[in-house]
């Protein structure tokens, strides 16, 4: 069975082609990783997925549930949750009161809410932080607070966006363990945007390579890295993107 | 931010630009048309279209550095209308006092306002206090409300008028123009091809439209932004003491009088886009028109509830103003 | 943002606040206090005008017609029925503002004042009203043009002026009565107006006048006063109509808006006839507009040029502020010797009796009447006599009815044979 | 999972304080300021000299508009410039029903509150759907306010230009809102109004829905995705913002005995109300309190001044304008020197 059905899902911006006949399938507790060159539409197909703009053509189906051009709200309390590539906290809350507002749309009493959401920021190692205003913190904490923000939703389907992205190679191994754990304890289902071929390596089951708007490859890591297209797609790129 | 640049390129009759204009153009007539049947009597019509046309220069006039200032520095001057009124008031009293054509005011009264808005972007605007919506919103108030009142203070309550010599008037196949209206709308258009030399073939001009584009770009090319940012700002405020100047001999000069035309020119900007120069003046012609008009449909109705009506409807619809391009 | 700043700010906002309280301090005390204020030391008569504001100018003149009158009053002996107990003009600036007005009359009344004078806006004369009238401290209004206030069955509003209706009304019959001694009987009465209650009231009241009179009234033309810049296409509509009248009901501004626009219209009109306008009766219209405004007529309330105190009390004026006095000003003048009378009739300071003597009494007015100064039940003034007048060669002249007329009227425009 | 430590604790783990939470919640502080202040503001009209009566009752006016102003602008960072339409429509609403059926004032002050809530988000809604944001969404709100007002001014259904006087009763009556013209009763009043708009803004702003509409505030797309229904909750802030701002308006003309269309729907109604926010402190709880305070006595303070100016004052008697230029300068200083206004740089160097 599966859990997510992206189907032949088409964007325009005023004439400018960003995503053609995408489509794809995800299991359960699968994790798929999303690659390919800048301006390959990545982004565009987690805003189509999450709700954030509505596709021109195609349908997103989660669950049982279309949610193709659903409100980002109804899907994200549905299970699917996104975070975002340029972190955006609410700046006039504290860490702890981030995290509780993606939990709090449980109908729970506060006092359970306050509870779960500071064993999330516990989970993502902030818990020093749990108090002080969200803008104070570093990129890389930032970075924690997307992500347990987004954990605090309980989500079924995870769209991470280059969580890895601006963090030295020694702050990215302790979120990658985290990843992994979510699949293995929560059974969390995974989609995730990244340049650095190492995370995608290490965790995808399986890649998806977009290009241009179109789905150039889909297979093991493996299987993509050694596709002669991907690699054309990815020449002239500049070195120094895949590796941050 | 708007984009003018883009809005110069608009100007170039792009396609699209052609297809809202016709549109645009279309709607006017439809509503001509049915002013003609509400009211019966071609002359009324007619003589309100003149009327509608010859102060909607004017509003264009106000206008054009209203959109300079807002579409440039993103500043929602609300001091604008007691800036005219300022300018009025310098023009009626060195008429007053010298005895000087009305008309040659213009050399006291545009120097003079390009002063006061340097020094009003200086003083008050510029830096992290002027930085946010509320905050400008509430500085050019306090300002508009502190001139007002200073004017008050030293002028007094008392109306003002001042003559025009050698005023004329002629009819426009049986409507009639007075010459005072006339030379304002001649003005205006005089003014804004100025202000479209300066931004589009001048290097101060292309300035501008960089720091108006992309701040932090034209900073990193070397333009120096605070300074354009005032420039702009005072020459904003001195198409304000231009305007005053050639409508002050066409209405009573009061202290208060900047607020009538302050409202008209905000709805103008977004009119014709934030901005963009010339859609400021054929957004004043439109808003002249639909006040004109709305007296004819609406008998017993302020001017000014058509004005908003249409308003509402720009923004809702087209918020980047019929003739600015959608960012 | 530097302690310094902060330390600053913050300075000047306490000391703002300590000087309000210290002005709360410093201010008269409530009702007990007002008792004891009216019975002993002058008699205090409460003058409310808009002295800061669009109508300062007007403002002032009032105040300053009121402070005449006490003066007067004072030089003539005070109030004889009291021993001779000099009156005294305490004033308020309403700055035009109806809650303002109201916290100035509550004010006025807390420090002992008898009765109150004012207010020259009909909106605050409204709230003003109320206050009197739950305070039960009688109000003479000077002037006040809305005749709604006397609908309310208030028992303590006075009103020296003609109202509204009263001017649109005789309006009407002047127009009839002159027009056909002119051998020109009117016809068709076009009416341009601005569209507040002033205006549109005036117009009302006119066309109904005009009715029983058998005159035709139409096109009724509105316009906005606050954001009009040009009548032009208004004054075409009227030439359109066919219309041999054309009149107008507006303020200054808008007035002379009106006679530009008639001005470069030349609409086919026997005469340009203002109805309580704003502008057509004021001397700074003739010197604003020159030639365009002359023959111009105008209904309305005005100073009685042809009774010699008038004209006594005006040179006065003339002599001591250097400027010429304004019909509302010798309106208040009135309105002061009205509650004064009443205190002297009444010969006691209670509010409630002086009100009682106002609603009792004659006096002689210094404005155009058809006698002295006497209320009807809902407090108007039934002698108020609305004049017309014209602008002749520059002058203001009092032109009817005939045992007021300073000169004959010319029923004709400049612009046509 | 605690094999995860802070990331980079080269940069900023040393930096961080011990953790703890506030001693006592925010919302129980604000509440018991607040008790503090409602009994300390109870005995005020006895104390305060009669003439002051007026001034405090105009400040708790100014208070529950500028409540009303702060819940939406303040709270839900949707920069509204047409207040004055939600305001003229409680006094409008309470005025007509009072006038034309006898409808006592606290039912048209809850009639006041539902037309004015309905009115805003419809209103609201088109100006969401159509994304204005910023200034745009502030110009439309003040070009709505300014229909309404012009509308007034030319309908029979709201008496035109002339608008309602509140009929005059004998004696005093609760149910009518009408007292002697100096009674304490009026403040009373007021302040019991104001008493509960401030509590219900505190506990607005603690609820689930004020965190909802906060996060909207601080990010709105980061909001959604999280779960949140921007929509709903931006409209139910604009709901109860104009509610409040109707009680304002209901009471204006309770007090005032008479409202017009420039009373009520004028641009200075919303002008006020901003600047009441603004100089108090935009988006905090005790801003409106401070704003009202200073802005309420402002006007009064310079009529005091100008009646019986100290010496070296005296040119400007007879001059007018001096209150508002007053008022301009203080308002222009503020935004200048404190942009946050008072209550926010206190609370931002207190934080520090």
């Amino acid at each position: 069975m599966k859990l997510l059905d992206v189907d032949g899902v088409g964007k325009d911006f005023r004439g400018l082609r960003a995503l053609s006949e995408v489509g794809f399938e995800v299991e359960p507790g699968e994790i798929l990783g999303i690659i390919g060159p800048n301006g390959a539409g990545k982004t565009t197909l987690f805003n189509v997925i999450s709700g954030a703009i509505a596709p021109d053509s195609g349908r997103v189906v989660f669950g049982r549930k279309d949610v193709t051009g659903a409100a980002p709200h109804r899907i994200a309390r549905a299970g699917m949750v996104r975070t975002f590539q340029l972190m955006r906290p609410f700046g006039s809350m504290s860490v702890l009161e981030n995290v509780g507002l993606a939990a709090q749309h449980r109908r729970q009493p506060l006092r359970k809410l306050r509870g779960e959401a500071m064993d999330v920021v516990e989970r993502v190692g902030l818990g020093p932080w749990a108090h002080r205003p969200a803008t104070e913190l570093p990129t890389a904490g930032l970075k924690r607070l997307e992500l347990a923000r987004a954990l605090a939703m309980r989500p079924k389907v995870l769209l991470l966006d280059e969580v890895l992205a601006g963090l030295v190679p020694a702050e990215r191994e302790p979120v990658l363990d985290l990843l992994a754990a979510l699949r293995e304890e929560d059974g969390t289902t995974l989609l995730f945007i990244e340049h650095i071929m190492a995370a995608v390596m290490r965790l995808s089951d399986r890649v998806l390579v977009l290009d241009q708007g179109q789905v150039l490859a889909t297979g093991s890591a493996e299987q993509v890295t050694s596709d002669p297209r991907v690699i054309e797609a990815y020449l002239g790129e500049e070195p120094g993107d895949a590796e941050d | 931010m708007s984009d003018i640049t883009a809005n110069f390129r608009a100007a170039a009759l792009s396609g699209p630009l052609l297809k809202r204009a016709a549109l645009t153009g279309g709607l006017v007539a439809i509503a001509i048309v049915a002013a003609l049947l509400r009211s019966g009597s071609g002359l009324v019509v007619w003589q309100s279209v003149v009327t509608g046309l010859l102060t909607g220069g004017l509003y264009g006039l106000i206008a054009m550095g209203l959109t300079l200032i807002f579409g440039v520095l993103d500043i929602v001057n609300f001091a604008h209308g007691a800036l005219l009124a300022v300018a009025m008031f310098i023009s009626f009293g060195v008429v007053q006092g010298t005895g000087l054509h009305p008309y040659l005011t213009l050399v006291i009264a545009v120097p003079a306002l390009f002063l006061i808005g340097a020094v009003v972007h200086r003083g008050l605007l510029s830096g992290s206090g002027g930085a946010t919506l509320e905050n400008q919103l509430l500085i050019t108030l306090g300002l508009s409300l502190l001139l007002e009142n200073g004017l008050l203070m030293f002028f007094g309550a008392e109306p003002k008028t001042v003559a025009l010599p050698g005023d004329f008037q002629f009819s426009l196949f049986g409507a009639v123009v007075t010459g005072g209206r006339l030379y304002a709308f001649g003005g205006a258009i005089l003014i804004g091809a100025v202000l479209f030399y300066l931004l589009r073939r001048t290097r101060f001009g292309t300035a501008i439209r960089a720091v108006a584009a992309n701040g932090q770009g034209a900073e990193l090319v070397g333009v120096n932004v605070r300074r354009v940012h005032t420039l702009t700002f005072a020459i904003g405020t001195a198409c304000a003491g231009a305007a005053a100047v050639l409508a002050a001999p066409l209405v009573t000069v009061t202290p208060t009088l900047g607020d009538q035309f302050n409202i008209t020119a905000f709805v103008v900007v977004v009119l014709g886009g934030m901005g963009n120069v010339a859609g400021a003046l054929v957004g004043g012609l439109l808003i002249g028109l639909v006040e004109q008009l709305t007296t004819i449909y609406m008998g017993g109705q302020s001017s000014l509830l058509g004005v908003f009506v249409v308003f509402l409807v720009v923004l809702f619809l087209r918020p980047e103003g019929l003739f600015g391009r959608k960012s | 943002m530097s302690a310094r700043k902060l330390v600053a700010g913050l300075g000047a906002c306490a000391a703002l606040l300590a000087a309000t309280a210290g002005c709360g301090g410093s201010a008269p005390s409530g009702a007990a206090g007002a008792a004891a204020g009216r019975d002993s030391g002058p008699v205090r008569i409460g003058a409310l005008h808009p002295v800061s504001g669009a109508n300062a100018v007007d403002g002032q003149q009032m105040r300053r017609g009121a402070q005449m009158a006490v003066d007067a009053i004072n030089a003539a002996g005070g109030i004889t029925s009291l021993g001779g107990r000099k009156v005294k003009l305490e004033t308020g600036d309403t700055q035009g503002k109806a809650e303002v007005g109201q916290s100035e009359a509550q004010r006025l009344i807390s420090e002992g004042s008898v009765g109150l004078v004012g207010t020259y806006q009909s909106a605050v004369s409204t709230n003003v009203a109320v206050v009197a009238e739950r305070n039960r401290v009688p109000f003479v209004m000077d002037v006040t043009a809305s005749d709604a206030i006397f609908a309310h069955g208030y028992k303590y509003a006075f009103r020296v002026q003609p109202g509204s209706a009263a001017i649109a009304g005789a309006a009407a019959r002047y127009l009839k009565e002159v027009s056909e001694k002119a051998g020109k009987p009117v016809k068709k009465v076009a009416f341009l107006h601005e569209q507040t209650d002033f205006g549109a009231g005036a117009a009302e009241a006119f066309a109904k006048a005009a009715k029983k009179l058998g005159i035709q009234v139409g096109p009724n033309i509105s316009y906005d006063a606050v954001t009009a810049s040009d009548l032009t296409a208004q004054i075409t509509q009227v030439k359109a109509s066919g219309a041999d009248v054309l009149a107008v009901a507006g303020y200054y501004r808008d007035g002379l808006l009106a006679a530009k626009a008639i001005n470069a219209v030349k609409p086919n009109l026997n005469a340009v006839w203002g109805v309580s306008d704003g502008a057509f009766d004021q001397p700074k219209f003739v010197s604003d507009v020159g030639a365009l405004g002359e023959r111009y007529f105008s209904t309305n309330y005005h100073y009685d040029a042809k009774n010699p105190e008038t004209v006594k009390l005006r040179a006065e004026y003339q002599k001591r502020y250097g400027a010429p006095m304004r019909t509302g000003a010798v309106l208040a003048y009135d309105a002061v010797q009205v509650i004064a009378q009443g205190v002297e009739r009444a010969a006691s300071t209670d509010p409630k009796k002086v009100r009682a003597a106002i609603a009792a009494s004659q006096v002689r007015p210094l404005t155009v009447g058809t006698g002295p100064i006497a209320f009807a039940a809902n407090g108007d003034n039934k002698n108020a006599l609305p004049v017309l007048m014209q602008v002749q060669n520059g002058q203001i002249k009092q032109v009817y009815p005939q045992d007021k007329a300073e000169s004959q009227p010319n029923y004709s425009v400049t612009w046509r044979p | 999972m605690s094999g995860l430590t802070i990331a980079g604790g080269r940069e900023a783990g040393g930096a961080v304080r011990p953790a703890k939470a506030p001693p006592l919640r925010p919302q129980n502080r604000q509440l018991a300021v607040l008790a503090v202040l409602l009994v300390v503001a109870i005995p005020l009209p006895l104390v305060l000299p009669p003439a002051m009566g007026a001034v405090a009752v105009r400040i708790l006016i100014f208070l529950l508009m500028a409540i009303g102003w702060n819940v939406m602008s303040g709270f839900g960072g949707m920069f509204s410039f047409g207040h004055a339409a939600f305001f003229g429509l409680g006094a409008y609403t309470s005025a007509y029903l009072l006038v034309k059926h006898n409808v006592s004032p606290w039912i048209g002050m809850l009639a006041g509150m539902a037309v004015a809530a309905v009115v805003a988000v419809v209103i609201s809604y088109f100006a969401f759907r159509y994304r204005l944001r910023g200034a745009y969404f502030a110009l439309a709100t003040f070009a709505f306010a300014e229909m309404l007002r012009l509308v007034a001014t030319t309908s029979d259904f709201t008496n035109k230009a002339v608008g309602f006087s509140v009929p005059l009763i004998q004696g005093s009556s609760l149910w009518k809102i009408q007292f002697a013209a100096d009674s304490p009763a009026y403040f009373w009043v007021a302040l019991a109004l104001a008493g509960i708009a401030a509590l219900v803004s505190i506990l607005f702003l603690h609820s689930r829905t004020g965190r909802y509409v906060t996060a909207i505030r601080d990010d709105e797309v980061a909001a959604a995705a999280l779960g949140t229904p921007v929509m709903r909750y931006k409209l139910a802030t604009v709901a109860l913002s104009a509610a409040i701002t109707a009680v304002a308006g209901a009471f204006y003309t309770q007090y005032y005995l008479f409202v017009n269309p420039d009373l009520a729907f004028g641009s200075s109604v919303s002008i006020q109300a901003i600047a009441t926010v603004v100089i108090g402190g935009i988006g905090t709880v005790w801003g409106p309190v401070v704003g009202a305070i200073i802005l309420g006595s402002l006007s009064d303070l310079t009529a005091t001044l100008l009646r019986t100016p100290p010496d070296f004052l005296n040119f400007l008697q007879g001059r007018s304008g001096l209150d508002v230029a007053l008022y301009a300068v203080l308002l222009i200083l503020i935004v200048r020197v404190l942009p946050k206004g008072i209550v926010g740089t206190i609370q931002a160097r207190w934080r520090r």
